[in-house]
């Protein structure tokens, strides 16, 4: 039930993520990307990161693609036929993607942790919003800080670059 | 969830990074690039829930909020780029960002 | 712990479930007669003007960018607000800090004038 | 598995089942509110043997019957995929948040206690906001797949607002979090469960008054109902975003409007006015002071839904008298209101919460 569970949400999503690499209108792309994000934040649900799943959906598909969605009508993009990269570039992109998702399976069975036997039970409040906020804001501290002065620097440059006129 | 090994939340993940790798790799389209390295971003994420799961730390779900806030200041930002570029060379194709190419 | 999330998936697949019959039925239920005039985009009896797919102000590009920065601040909130008791004044003066900085960027923008609509 | 499922499955259908109605009820009430406050009778054929309050059934039955056997014109030039999917993810997120909100306190039957809530979450607040969240695409797609000027426009509009409107909801919600101090929407409504000096139910809205006032006006705004219907603004852009659909579809946008009406109500009522609880209405009866009353505890449940159902529509009438006496607001004004009116506002209101609760550690619900 439970790696059956696993299969049909890990097909949903590739299939959402191939269509984000794949789809010809952007806009299909796009809607295609809140998709998969979706199904991560369900992926997330399911191994007990509730918090992260919510704020997944709020952050990524409630704020991030909406800005997405919105640059590509404001720029009226539609499919353009000379759009993908040249032939070579292709199979050479093709070449490199399989060579790593390769590796990453020699390397998981060879290091042994996909033969053990699933996660196991968690410890008593793992999944409690307070836990993490502990962490978040006693260790992660100086991190925290440091990503107000982020969006800071965000907000600035993206007015500056999007205002009109320049002073 | 629990009967599911990591290694299969790894393998997931990395499928999930190469496509959004292959994305960037292949399209053309300014945004499309974008939104694959979101894609990739997310991989990156996932893989930290699982580990945080596996290894009944916390820590990766903390990392998690702080790939979430620079993936925001990311997209604010180069987003912001490609209009201003679109304002004057009409255009979102990688190829003819070529200004300071020599 | 199972409890939850089965719940979660039963109200997804049912209000799914519910959303995808009402259009199914509606296909199937409902006439069909196409001709051109109907077909045209309904611009209050006026002929068509040619498809509406075109640029727009720039105003609600800049809306959105502040939405996700003020978002992210609120996303850290949360969490915030559920310990914040017990790290005291701690927590209290390490999340002025944040709101500072990020207030300092509404002062930023409400100078510039991001915020007018004109 | 099976079992546990079942129950999972009859909760949802209630709560799928409440909201529904409770959009069919609306539509009707709005019709009758706007002709009361208009001074005129108002869906008068709507009546069965000249009985006007049948004419709730006709609403109920007649009008979905209808919407599904008319024809769902598609124009040409559409992108139709889109067209489709749009009335769909507008409606899915608003049920789904419903189904959230408790309706009650937990029951036994078996030996199996069942919590009154459809979907149980320790972050239910969030699962709220993310849903809501949610609920801008349908606005956007809907106002880009029709590919008509008044659709886009307003599909524009409307999603600029409910964004800028968002953050000044989430800031509330975070106020109502910190005074009480957890995510789960049980939790909260049980923490208000008490009584302030003996007479005074302990609801949210005498904790956080102005947070209450944010989180109404936010929620109007987030429903786009007068004074914040720009998107629709019947005057100017037709319908808005759903101008080009017809049919079902239609009445799918139509539903999402009034559901959404109830979400804001649920939410409102759990938050600031004790959700499911009575005022002295503990788990074995009323008690006033030193007196007491001894209930059943089939009864005490049923108060308690009741009590949820009465303040739930309560709220959906309010918003509907306030839809049909307040004048619509330029855009410009929108904006500013949110962005420069509501921010800061509910920034300050959070700045000040929190440093009265930390100087205060005593004062806690």
């Amino acid at each position: 039930m439970n790696t059956g569970v696993f299969v049909l949400l890990a097909t949903l999503l590739v299939v959402a993520a191939l269509g984000v690499v794949l789809a010809r209108s952007p806009i299909r792309s796009a809607l295609s990307l809140v998709v998969a994000l979706f199904f991560l934040a369900v992926f997330f649900l399911l191994l007990d990161a509730q918090l992260i799943a919510a704020l997944q959906v709020i952050v990524y598909a409630g704020a991030i693609m909406v800005l997405f969605l919105f640059v590509i009508m404001l720029l009226n993009l539609q499919e353009h036929p000379a759009e993908m990269a040249r032939a070579g570039l292709r199979f050479l992109a093709g070449t490199l993607a399989s060579l790593f998702l390769l590796a990453t399976i020699y390397f998981t069975n060879r290091s042994g942790i996909s033969n053990a036997q699933g996660m196991g039970a968690i410890p008593d409040g793992f999944d409690s919003t307070a836990q993490i906020a502990e962490r978040l804001f006693t260790q992660h501290l100086f991190a925290f800080e440091l990503t107000s002065l982020l969006l800071l620097v965000a907000i600035i440059s993206a007015v500056v670059l999007a205002k009109k006129k320049l002073a | 969830m629990t009967a599911v090994p990591i290694g299969w939340f790894l393998i997931l993940g990395s499928l999930l990074f190469s496509i959004g790798a292959l994305g960037v790799l292949i399209r053309r389209n300014v945004i499309i690039i974008f939104m694959s390295i979101e894609l990739m971003l997310n991989a990156v994420n996932f893989v930290f829930v699982a580990f945080a799961r596996q290894l009944h730390s916390l820590d990766g779900q903390v990392m998690v909020f702080f790939v979430m806030t620079v993936a925001a200041a990311e997209a604010a930002v180069g987003l912001a780029i490609i209009i201003s570029v679109f304002r004057n060379r009409e255009t979102v194709n990688a190829d003819e960002f070529n200004l300071l190419r020599w | 712990m199972m409890e939850q999330y089965l719940s979660v998936l039963v109200t997804f697949c049912l209000a799914a479930g519910l959303v995808g019959t009402m259009v199914g039925a509606g296909r199937l239920l409902g006439p069909r007669s196409d001709n051109p005039v109907k077909g045209e985009s309904f611009e209050c009896g006026n002929p068509s003007s040619g498809s509406a797919w075109g640029r727009f102000s720039v105003k609600f590009y800049m809306t959105a960018i502040l939405f996700i920065v003020f978002d992210i601040e609120v996303v850290f909130l949360y969490p915030w607000a559920v310990i914040f008791r017990r790290l005291g004044w701690f927590g209290l003066s390490e999340m002025a800090v944040f709101i500072f900085i990020l207030g300092l960027g509404l002062l930023y923008v409400w100078r510039k004038g991001a915020l007018e609509w004109d | 598995m099976g079992l546990e499922i079942l129950i999972a499955a009859v909760k949802a259908l209630t709560v799928i089942l409440m909201v529904l109605s409770l959009a069919g009820v609306l539509g009707w009430v709005e019709r009758k509110g706007s002709a009361l406050i208009q001074d005129r009778i108002g869906a008068n054929r709507a009546s069965i043997f000249g009985f006007a309050g049948a004419g709730l059934v006709n609403t109920m039955m007649a009008d979905p019957l209808k919407f599904l056997t008319k024809e769902d014109v598609i124009p040409t030039g559409v992108d139709k995929l889109l067209h489709t999917l749009a009335p769909c993810v507008n409606l899915f997120p608003v049920i789904v948040a419903f189904a959230a909100v408790p309706f009650g306190d937990t029951v036994e039957i078996a030996g199996r206690t069942i919590q009154l809530q459809a979907v149980q979450l320790n972050v239910g607040v969030l699962f709220v906001l993310a849903m809501a969240s949610l609920g801008v695409y349908g606005v956007v797609l809907g106002g880009w797949a029709s590919n008509n000027r008044f659709s886009l426009l307003g599909g524009i509009r409307g999603s600029a607002q409910m964004i800028s409107y968002e953050l000044g909801m989430g800031l509330s919600v975070v106020v109502v979090v910190m005074t009480f101090g957890t995510l789960d929407l049980q939790e909260i409504v049980r923490a208000q469960g008490h009584m302030i000096g003996g007479i005074l139910p302990g609801w949210g809205v005498f904790y956080q008054p102005v947070a209450f006032v944010l989180f109404f006006i936010a929620g109007i705004a987030e429903t786009k109902r007068v004074p914040f219907d720009l998107p629709e603004g019947e005057s100017e852009l037709v319908s808005g975003y759903f101008t080009e659909y017809s049919g079902i579809k239609y009445l799918m946008f139509f539903m999402t409007d009034f559901a959404e009406i109830a979400v804001i109500s649920a939410l409102v009522s759990t938050f600031f006015f004790g959700g499911w609880q009575v005022p002295f209405l503990g788990d074995d009866g009323f008690h006033f002071g030193s007196t007491s009353m001894a209930l059943p505890k089939l009864i005490v449940v049923l108060l308690q839904l009741a009590s949820f159902m009465v303040k739930v529509l309560f709220f959906c009438w309010f918003q509907i008298m306030v839809r049909w006496t307040m004048p619509r607001l330029r855009y410009d004004q929108l904006m500013r209101f949110g962005w420069k009116g509501m921010l800061p506002v509910s920034l300050l209101n959070l700045v000040v919460t929190a440093v009265v609760i930390v100087a205060f550690q005593e004062w806690r619900v």
